[in-house]
Protein backbone atom coordinates (compact mmCIF):
# COMPACT_ATOMS: atom_id res chain seq x y z
CA UNK A 1 0.00 0.00 0.00
CA UNK A 2 2.36 2.76 1.41
CA UNK A 3 5.39 3.73 -1.30
CA UNK A 4 6.38 6.40 0.67
CA UNK A 5 6.42 8.40 3.67
CA UNK A 6 5.09 11.39 1.80
CA UNK A 7 2.73 10.75 -1.12
CA UNK A 8 -0.06 11.63 -3.18
CA UNK A 9 -2.08 8.49 -4.12
CA UNK A 10 -5.16 7.79 -6.42
CA UNK A 11 -6.21 4.57 -4.20
CA UNK A 12 -8.45 4.74 -1.23
CA UNK A 13 -6.07 4.92 2.15
CA UNK A 14 -5.43 2.84 4.38
CA UNK A 15 -4.79 3.52 8.12
CA UNK A 16 -2.42 0.92 9.19
CA UNK A 17 0.52 1.28 6.70
CA UNK A 18 0.83 4.36 8.26
CA UNK A 19 0.99 3.55 11.95
CA UNK A 20 3.44 0.86 10.95
CA UNK A 21 5.61 3.00 9.26
CA UNK A 22 6.07 5.41 11.96
CA UNK A 23 6.13 2.95 14.84
CA UNK A 24 9.17 2.13 16.38
CA UNK A 25 10.08 0.79 20.43
CA UNK A 26 11.72 4.37 21.31
CA UNK A 27 7.66 5.39 20.39
CA UNK A 28 5.01 5.95 23.03
CA UNK A 29 2.70 8.20 21.52
CA UNK A 30 0.74 8.03 17.62
CA UNK A 31 -1.16 10.55 16.66
CA UNK A 32 -3.32 9.83 13.55
CA UNK A 33 -5.37 12.50 11.55
CA UNK A 34 -7.73 11.46 9.17
CA UNK A 35 -9.69 13.95 6.92
CA UNK A 36 -12.29 12.76 5.69
CA UNK A 37 -15.31 14.04 3.00
CA UNK A 38 -18.29 15.60 4.55
CA UNK A 39 -21.74 15.72 3.46
CA UNK A 40 -23.26 18.59 4.95
CA UNK A 41 -21.27 21.66 5.44
CA UNK A 42 -23.84 24.75 6.58
CA UNK A 43 -26.88 22.82 5.74
CA UNK A 44 -25.11 22.59 1.96
CA UNK A 45 -25.11 18.86 0.76
CA UNK A 46 -22.20 17.92 -1.30
CA UNK A 47 -22.07 15.10 -3.23
CA UNK A 48 -18.43 14.14 -3.48
CA UNK A 49 -15.16 15.86 -3.78
CA UNK A 50 -12.85 15.75 -6.90
CA UNK A 51 -9.27 16.65 -5.68
CA UNK A 52 -6.25 17.53 -8.10
CA UNK A 53 -2.09 18.39 -7.23
CA UNK A 54 0.64 19.09 -9.27
CA UNK A 55 1.97 15.68 -7.50
CA UNK A 56 5.62 15.69 -7.76
CA UNK A 57 5.77 19.31 -6.21
CA UNK A 58 2.73 18.08 -3.54
CA UNK A 59 4.93 15.28 -2.62
CA UNK A 60 8.18 17.61 -2.28
CA UNK A 61 5.89 20.18 -0.21
CA UNK A 62 4.77 17.64 1.97
CA UNK A 63 8.40 16.08 2.39
CA UNK A 64 9.26 19.40 3.27
CA UNK A 65 6.89 19.76 6.17
CA UNK A 66 7.86 16.60 7.23
CA UNK A 67 11.09 18.16 7.47
CA UNK A 68 9.59 20.86 9.52
CA UNK A 69 8.34 18.53 11.86
CA UNK A 70 11.50 16.44 12.78
CA UNK A 71 13.32 19.69 13.66
CA UNK A 72 10.31 21.14 15.62
CA UNK A 73 9.63 18.72 17.21
CA UNK A 74 13.19 16.17 17.74
CA UNK A 75 12.57 12.74 18.08
CA UNK A 76 9.14 12.12 15.78
CA UNK A 77 8.22 10.20 13.03
CA UNK A 78 5.77 11.25 9.94
CA UNK A 79 4.13 9.95 7.15
CA UNK A 80 1.75 12.30 5.30
CA UNK A 81 -0.77 10.91 2.11
CA UNK A 82 -3.02 12.94 0.48
CA UNK A 83 -5.65 11.26 -1.88
CA UNK A 84 -6.45 12.70 -5.49
CA UNK A 85 -9.12 12.09 -7.64
CA UNK A 86 -13.26 11.57 -7.07
CA UNK A 87 -13.71 11.41 -3.16
CA UNK A 88 -17.04 10.31 -2.17
CA UNK A 89 -18.75 10.76 1.63
CA UNK A 90 -16.66 9.56 4.51
CA UNK A 91 -13.60 8.79 2.12
CA UNK A 92 -10.17 9.67 3.63
CA UNK A 93 -8.84 12.71 1.65
CA UNK A 94 -5.57 13.10 3.88
CA UNK A 95 -3.53 11.20 6.64
CA UNK A 96 -0.91 12.67 9.06
CA UNK A 97 0.58 9.87 11.33
CA UNK A 98 3.09 11.50 14.06
CA UNK A 99 5.01 9.11 16.32
CA UNK A 100 6.89 10.13 19.70
CA UNK A 101 8.72 9.24 22.67
CA UNK A 102 5.50 11.47 24.48
CA UNK A 103 2.62 12.43 23.29
CA UNK A 104 2.75 16.28 23.71
CA UNK A 105 4.56 16.44 20.79
CA UNK A 106 2.61 13.95 18.64
CA UNK A 107 -0.51 16.03 18.97
CA UNK A 108 1.14 19.43 18.62
CA UNK A 109 3.25 18.32 15.58
CA UNK A 110 0.14 16.65 13.72
CA UNK A 111 -2.15 19.69 13.99
CA UNK A 112 0.66 21.42 12.79
CA UNK A 113 1.33 19.34 9.58
CA UNK A 114 -2.47 19.56 8.71
CA UNK A 115 -2.55 23.88 9.37
CA UNK A 116 0.90 24.06 6.92
CA UNK A 117 -1.08 21.53 4.16
CA UNK A 118 -3.66 23.92 3.74
CA UNK A 119 -1.04 26.51 3.78
CA UNK A 120 1.74 25.61 0.94
CA UNK A 121 0.89 21.96 -0.38
CA UNK A 122 -0.62 22.48 -4.14
CA UNK A 123 -3.93 20.55 -4.19
CA UNK A 124 -7.31 21.51 -4.71
CA UNK A 125 -11.00 20.33 -3.56
CA UNK A 126 -13.85 21.14 -6.17
CA UNK A 127 -17.07 20.55 -4.11
CA UNK A 128 -19.78 19.04 -6.32
CA UNK A 129 -23.15 19.52 -4.95
CA UNK A 130 -26.47 19.08 -6.31
CA UNK A 131 -27.21 22.38 -7.69
CA UNK A 132 -23.49 23.13 -9.20
CA UNK A 133 -19.91 22.69 -8.20
CA UNK A 134 -16.62 24.90 -7.50
CA UNK A 135 -13.14 24.55 -6.56
CA UNK A 136 -12.59 25.33 -3.26
CA UNK A 137 -9.42 27.80 -2.26
CA UNK A 138 -9.04 30.84 0.09
CA UNK A 139 -9.23 33.89 -1.84
CA UNK A 140 -5.62 35.22 -0.60
CA UNK A 141 -3.61 37.98 -2.37
CA UNK A 142 -0.52 36.97 -4.54
CA UNK A 143 1.99 37.31 -1.40
CA UNK A 144 4.37 39.98 -1.23
CA UNK A 145 8.06 39.43 -1.88
CA UNK A 146 9.70 37.23 1.06
CA UNK A 147 6.07 35.52 2.28
CA UNK A 148 6.18 32.98 -0.63
CA UNK A 149 8.27 30.29 1.16
CA UNK A 150 7.42 30.82 4.52
CA UNK B 1 11.17 28.43 -24.38
CA UNK B 2 8.99 27.69 -21.32
CA UNK B 3 6.40 25.69 -19.87
CA UNK B 4 3.40 26.45 -18.12
CA UNK B 5 1.03 24.04 -16.66
CA UNK B 6 -2.20 25.62 -15.37
CA UNK B 7 -4.04 23.84 -12.44
CA UNK B 8 -7.55 23.72 -11.33
CA UNK B 9 -9.26 27.03 -11.39
CA UNK B 10 -6.85 28.51 -13.40
CA UNK B 11 -6.82 25.46 -16.06
CA UNK B 12 -10.65 26.18 -16.43
CA UNK B 13 -9.59 30.17 -17.15
CA UNK B 14 -7.37 29.70 -19.49
CA UNK B 15 -9.03 26.51 -21.31
CA UNK B 16 -5.99 24.22 -21.16
CA UNK B 17 -3.60 22.13 -19.12
CA UNK B 18 -0.34 23.42 -20.47
CA UNK B 19 1.28 25.59 -23.06
CA UNK B 20 4.76 26.10 -24.23
CA UNK B 21 5.40 29.54 -24.69
CA UNK B 22 8.30 30.91 -27.23
CA UNK B 23 10.54 33.61 -24.65
CA UNK B 24 12.35 33.07 -21.45
CA UNK B 25 13.95 35.73 -19.32
CA UNK B 26 10.79 37.12 -17.97
CA UNK B 27 9.84 37.74 -14.90
CA UNK B 28 7.06 36.09 -12.73
CA UNK B 29 5.02 39.39 -12.85
CA UNK B 30 5.54 39.64 -16.88
CA UNK B 31 4.69 35.87 -16.82
CA UNK B 32 1.24 36.17 -15.20
CA UNK B 33 0.64 39.66 -17.29
CA UNK B 34 0.76 37.96 -20.49
CA UNK B 35 -1.46 35.68 -19.17
CA UNK B 36 -4.08 37.67 -18.51
CA UNK B 37 -3.45 39.50 -21.38
CA UNK B 38 -4.06 36.28 -23.16
CA UNK B 39 -6.68 34.84 -20.85
CA UNK B 40 -9.60 37.95 -20.47
CA UNK B 41 -11.18 34.90 -18.26
CA UNK B 42 -7.93 34.51 -16.45
CA UNK B 43 -8.00 36.30 -12.94
CA UNK B 44 -4.66 36.58 -11.30
CA UNK B 45 -6.12 36.86 -7.84
CA UNK B 46 -4.08 34.87 -5.19
CA UNK B 47 -2.40 32.90 -8.31
CA UNK B 48 1.10 32.16 -7.35
CA UNK B 49 3.45 30.69 -9.77
CA UNK B 50 6.17 27.64 -8.96
CA UNK B 51 9.21 27.40 -11.11
CA UNK B 52 10.72 23.80 -11.41
CA UNK B 53 8.18 22.69 -8.28
CA UNK B 54 9.15 25.70 -6.25
CA UNK B 55 7.14 29.02 -5.17
CA UNK B 56 8.45 31.74 -6.63
CA UNK B 57 8.45 35.70 -6.19
CA UNK B 58 6.78 38.11 -8.53
CA UNK B 59 10.45 39.79 -9.48
CA UNK B 60 12.22 36.11 -9.73
CA UNK B 61 12.96 35.45 -13.67
CA UNK B 62 11.77 32.50 -15.71
CA UNK B 63 14.57 31.48 -17.92
CA UNK B 64 14.49 29.30 -20.99
CA UNK B 65 13.91 25.30 -20.21
CA UNK B 66 11.86 26.82 -16.91
CA UNK B 67 8.57 24.85 -15.99
CA UNK B 68 6.23 26.93 -14.96
CA UNK B 69 3.13 25.97 -12.70
CA UNK B 70 0.42 28.53 -11.82
CA UNK B 71 -0.96 27.34 -8.64
CA UNK B 72 -4.30 29.10 -7.51
CA UNK B 73 -5.00 29.06 -3.66
CA UNK B 74 -4.63 25.83 -2.46
CA UNK B 75 -7.43 23.98 -0.89
CA UNK B 76 -5.97 20.45 0.35
CA UNK B 77 -6.60 18.67 3.47
CA UNK C 1 -13.90 -6.61 18.36
CA UNK C 2 -15.14 -3.49 19.82
CA UNK C 3 -18.46 -4.27 21.98
CA UNK C 4 -18.72 -0.65 23.57
CA UNK C 5 -17.94 2.59 23.04
CA UNK C 6 -16.42 3.39 26.16
CA UNK C 7 -14.27 -0.29 27.35
CA UNK C 8 -11.71 -1.72 28.97
CA UNK C 9 -10.17 -4.94 26.89
CA UNK C 10 -7.54 -7.84 27.40
CA UNK C 11 -7.33 -8.66 24.12
CA UNK C 12 -5.15 -6.91 21.28
CA UNK C 13 -6.62 -3.38 20.35
CA UNK C 14 -7.37 -3.07 16.50
CA UNK C 15 -7.70 0.37 15.35
CA UNK C 16 -10.17 0.60 12.50
CA UNK C 17 -13.70 -0.19 14.73
CA UNK C 18 -12.78 2.30 16.92
CA UNK C 19 -12.80 4.69 13.39
CA UNK C 20 -15.59 3.40 12.15
CA UNK C 21 -17.78 3.37 15.15
CA UNK C 22 -17.14 7.61 15.66
CA UNK C 23 -17.09 8.01 11.45
CA UNK C 24 -20.18 9.50 10.02
CA UNK C 25 -21.23 11.79 7.29
CA UNK C 26 -21.78 15.20 9.07
CA UNK C 27 -17.82 14.66 10.38
CA UNK C 28 -14.81 15.88 8.40
CA UNK C 29 -12.33 14.97 10.80
CA UNK C 30 -10.89 12.19 12.55
CA UNK C 31 -8.03 12.29 15.76
CA UNK C 32 -6.98 8.98 16.54
CA UNK C 33 -4.54 8.79 19.85
CA UNK C 34 -2.45 5.50 20.38
CA UNK C 35 -0.19 5.24 23.73
CA UNK C 36 1.96 2.45 23.33
CA UNK C 37 4.52 0.51 25.03
CA UNK C 38 7.98 2.39 24.93
CA UNK C 39 10.92 -0.34 25.29
CA UNK C 40 13.61 2.83 26.45
CA UNK C 41 13.13 5.36 28.96
CA UNK C 42 15.69 7.95 29.82
CA UNK C 43 17.85 5.12 29.12
CA UNK C 44 16.13 2.27 31.15
CA UNK C 45 14.74 -0.92 29.02
CA UNK C 46 11.48 -1.68 29.84
CA UNK C 47 10.79 -5.45 29.42
CA UNK C 48 7.17 -5.46 29.73
CA UNK C 49 3.95 -3.95 31.35
CA UNK C 50 1.53 -4.85 33.55
CA UNK C 51 -1.50 -3.27 33.66
CA UNK C 52 -4.72 -3.77 36.10
CA UNK C 53 -8.10 -1.99 36.16
CA UNK C 54 -10.93 -1.72 38.49
CA UNK C 55 -12.73 -2.58 35.64
CA UNK C 56 -16.83 -1.62 35.52
CA UNK C 57 -15.58 1.85 37.52
CA UNK C 58 -12.82 2.66 34.86
CA UNK C 59 -15.61 1.85 32.12
CA UNK C 60 -17.84 4.27 33.98
CA UNK C 61 -15.29 6.86 33.72
CA UNK C 62 -14.24 6.50 30.58
CA UNK C 63 -17.98 7.29 29.69
CA UNK C 64 -18.14 9.92 32.03
CA UNK C 65 -14.93 11.30 30.43
CA UNK C 66 -16.38 10.94 27.36
CA UNK C 67 -20.04 12.85 28.03
CA UNK C 68 -17.48 15.92 29.11
CA UNK C 69 -16.12 15.72 25.68
CA UNK C 70 -18.87 15.99 24.00
CA UNK C 71 -20.74 18.94 26.10
CA UNK C 72 -17.46 20.83 25.88
CA UNK C 73 -16.54 20.21 21.93
CA UNK C 74 -20.66 19.78 20.62
CA UNK C 75 -21.28 17.54 17.10
CA UNK C 76 -17.99 14.99 18.29
CA UNK C 77 -18.25 11.40 18.83
CA UNK C 78 -15.83 9.46 21.23
CA UNK C 79 -14.87 6.09 21.27
CA UNK C 80 -11.84 5.20 24.60
CA UNK C 81 -10.58 1.55 24.63
CA UNK C 82 -7.83 0.35 27.40
CA UNK C 83 -6.20 -2.91 27.52
CA UNK C 84 -5.52 -4.30 30.57
CA UNK C 85 -3.16 -7.47 31.15
CA UNK C 86 0.53 -7.91 29.96
CA UNK C 87 1.61 -5.70 27.53
CA UNK C 88 4.48 -5.83 25.17
CA UNK C 89 6.72 -3.15 23.46
CA UNK C 90 5.16 -0.91 20.65
CA UNK C 91 1.29 -3.15 22.14
CA UNK C 92 -1.70 -0.26 21.66
CA UNK C 93 -2.33 0.46 26.09
CA UNK C 94 -5.01 2.85 25.03
CA UNK C 95 -6.59 3.95 21.82
CA UNK C 96 -8.89 7.15 22.02
CA UNK C 97 -10.76 7.90 18.58
CA UNK C 98 -12.59 10.96 18.18
CA UNK C 99 -14.56 12.31 14.97
CA UNK C 100 -15.64 16.03 14.59
CA UNK C 101 -17.09 18.21 12.14
CA UNK C 102 -14.55 20.33 11.79
CA UNK C 103 -10.74 19.47 12.68
CA UNK C 104 -9.80 21.73 16.17
CA UNK C 105 -12.52 20.31 18.26
CA UNK C 106 -10.90 16.51 17.32
CA UNK C 107 -7.54 17.77 18.31
CA UNK C 108 -8.33 19.40 21.62
CA UNK C 109 -11.19 16.37 22.30
CA UNK C 110 -8.55 13.95 21.95
CA UNK C 111 -5.74 15.14 24.02
CA UNK C 112 -8.37 16.31 26.77
CA UNK C 113 -9.44 12.95 27.14
CA UNK C 114 -5.70 11.15 27.28
CA UNK C 115 -5.15 14.26 30.20
CA UNK C 116 -8.21 13.26 31.81
CA UNK C 117 -7.60 9.45 31.96
CA UNK C 118 -4.25 9.56 33.77
CA UNK C 119 -6.45 11.97 36.22
CA UNK C 120 -9.57 9.34 37.11
CA UNK C 121 -9.72 6.49 35.52
CA UNK C 122 -8.45 3.65 37.64
CA UNK C 123 -6.17 1.83 35.93
CA UNK C 124 -2.22 1.23 37.52
CA UNK C 125 0.56 0.44 35.48
CA UNK C 126 3.50 -1.73 36.46
CA UNK C 127 6.63 -1.41 34.61
CA UNK C 128 9.06 -4.64 34.58
CA UNK C 129 12.28 -4.02 34.07
CA UNK C 130 15.64 -6.51 33.75
CA UNK C 131 16.21 -5.16 36.85
CA UNK C 132 13.23 -5.40 39.08
CA UNK C 133 9.99 -3.56 38.99
CA UNK C 134 7.52 -0.95 39.62
CA UNK C 135 3.96 -0.01 40.13
CA UNK C 136 3.84 3.39 38.14
CA UNK C 137 1.43 6.49 40.16
CA UNK C 138 1.60 10.69 41.09
CA UNK C 139 2.38 10.30 44.17
CA UNK C 140 -0.44 12.61 44.83
CA UNK C 141 -1.73 13.67 48.31
CA UNK C 142 -4.92 12.77 49.28
CA UNK C 143 -7.09 15.49 47.74
CA UNK C 144 -8.70 18.00 49.97
CA UNK C 145 -12.07 18.11 50.46
CA UNK C 146 -14.33 19.39 46.85
CA UNK C 147 -11.20 18.07 45.29
CA UNK C 148 -12.42 14.58 44.42
CA UNK C 149 -14.78 14.64 41.93
CA UNK C 150 -13.24 17.89 39.82
CA UNK D 1 -20.68 -5.42 56.64
CA UNK D 2 -18.78 -3.95 53.96
CA UNK D 3 -16.22 -5.15 51.29
CA UNK D 4 -13.31 -3.64 50.78
CA UNK D 5 -11.44 -3.93 47.48
CA UNK D 6 -7.17 -3.44 47.15
CA UNK D 7 -5.98 -2.52 43.68
CA UNK D 8 -2.19 -2.44 42.26
CA UNK D 9 0.44 -1.22 45.15
CA UNK D 10 -2.59 -1.37 47.70
CA UNK D 11 -3.01 -4.98 47.42
CA UNK D 12 0.86 -5.75 47.58
CA UNK D 13 0.67 -3.45 50.55
CA UNK D 14 -2.05 -5.46 52.46
CA UNK D 15 -1.36 -9.32 50.80
CA UNK D 16 -4.63 -9.74 49.15
CA UNK D 17 -6.75 -8.60 46.96
CA UNK D 18 -10.29 -8.30 48.98
CA UNK D 19 -11.98 -8.55 52.39
CA UNK D 20 -15.54 -8.32 53.99
CA UNK D 21 -15.39 -6.23 57.20
CA UNK D 22 -17.74 -6.31 59.97
CA UNK D 23 -18.62 -3.01 60.07
CA UNK D 24 -20.24 -0.14 59.22
CA UNK D 25 -21.44 3.69 59.31
CA UNK D 26 -17.70 4.42 59.18
CA UNK D 27 -16.29 7.43 57.70
CA UNK D 28 -13.47 6.78 54.28
CA UNK D 29 -10.58 8.61 57.06
CA UNK D 30 -11.68 6.21 59.59
CA UNK D 31 -11.86 2.99 57.07
CA UNK D 32 -7.87 4.27 56.22
CA UNK D 33 -6.90 4.36 59.58
CA UNK D 34 -8.51 0.31 60.37
CA UNK D 35 -6.59 -0.63 57.33
CA UNK D 36 -3.25 1.39 58.35
CA UNK D 37 -3.65 0.29 61.90
CA UNK D 38 -4.27 -3.37 60.64
CA UNK D 39 -1.21 -3.53 57.76
CA UNK D 40 1.66 -1.50 59.03
CA UNK D 41 3.22 -2.13 55.55
CA UNK D 42 0.26 -0.01 54.17
CA UNK D 43 0.97 3.49 53.29
CA UNK D 44 -2.40 5.96 52.43
CA UNK D 45 -0.13 8.53 50.51
CA UNK D 46 -2.07 9.45 47.73
CA UNK D 47 -4.66 6.69 48.16
CA UNK D 48 -8.09 7.37 46.87
CA UNK D 49 -11.52 5.35 47.98
CA UNK D 50 -13.60 5.01 45.77
CA UNK D 51 -17.84 3.64 47.63
CA UNK D 52 -19.70 1.66 44.80
CA UNK D 53 -17.46 3.04 42.20
CA UNK D 54 -17.61 6.29 42.50
CA UNK D 55 -14.57 8.79 44.43
CA UNK D 56 -15.63 9.63 47.88
CA UNK D 57 -13.85 11.98 50.36
CA UNK D 58 -12.66 11.83 53.34
CA UNK D 59 -15.64 12.38 55.46
CA UNK D 60 -18.08 10.38 53.37
CA UNK D 61 -19.97 7.63 55.45
CA UNK D 62 -19.14 4.03 54.55
CA UNK D 63 -22.45 1.87 54.65
CA UNK D 64 -23.41 -1.33 55.34
CA UNK D 65 -23.38 -3.31 51.62
CA UNK D 66 -21.23 -0.87 50.10
CA UNK D 67 -18.21 -1.50 47.98
CA UNK D 68 -15.23 0.03 48.95
CA UNK D 69 -12.04 0.15 46.52
CA UNK D 70 -8.69 1.42 47.53
CA UNK D 71 -7.10 3.30 44.40
CA UNK D 72 -3.99 4.11 44.31
CA UNK D 73 -2.50 6.76 42.31
CA UNK D 74 -3.89 6.05 38.93
CA UNK D 75 -1.76 5.38 36.35
CA UNK D 76 -3.27 4.38 33.03
CA UNK D 77 -2.95 5.34 29.31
Amino acid sequence: MMKKPFEIVTEPIEIQPYIDYVLHPYQGAVTVFTGHVREWTHGVRTLYLSYEAYVPMAEKKLAEIGAEMEEKWPGIKVAIVHRIGELHISDIAVLIAVSSPHRKAAYEANEYAIDRIKEVVPIWKKEIWETGEQWIGAQKKYPEQGEVNK
Amino acid sequence: MIKVIYFAVAREMVGKGEETLKVENLTVKQLLEWIGSSYPAFDQTGMQVAINEEYAMLDDTVKAGDVCAIIPPVSGG
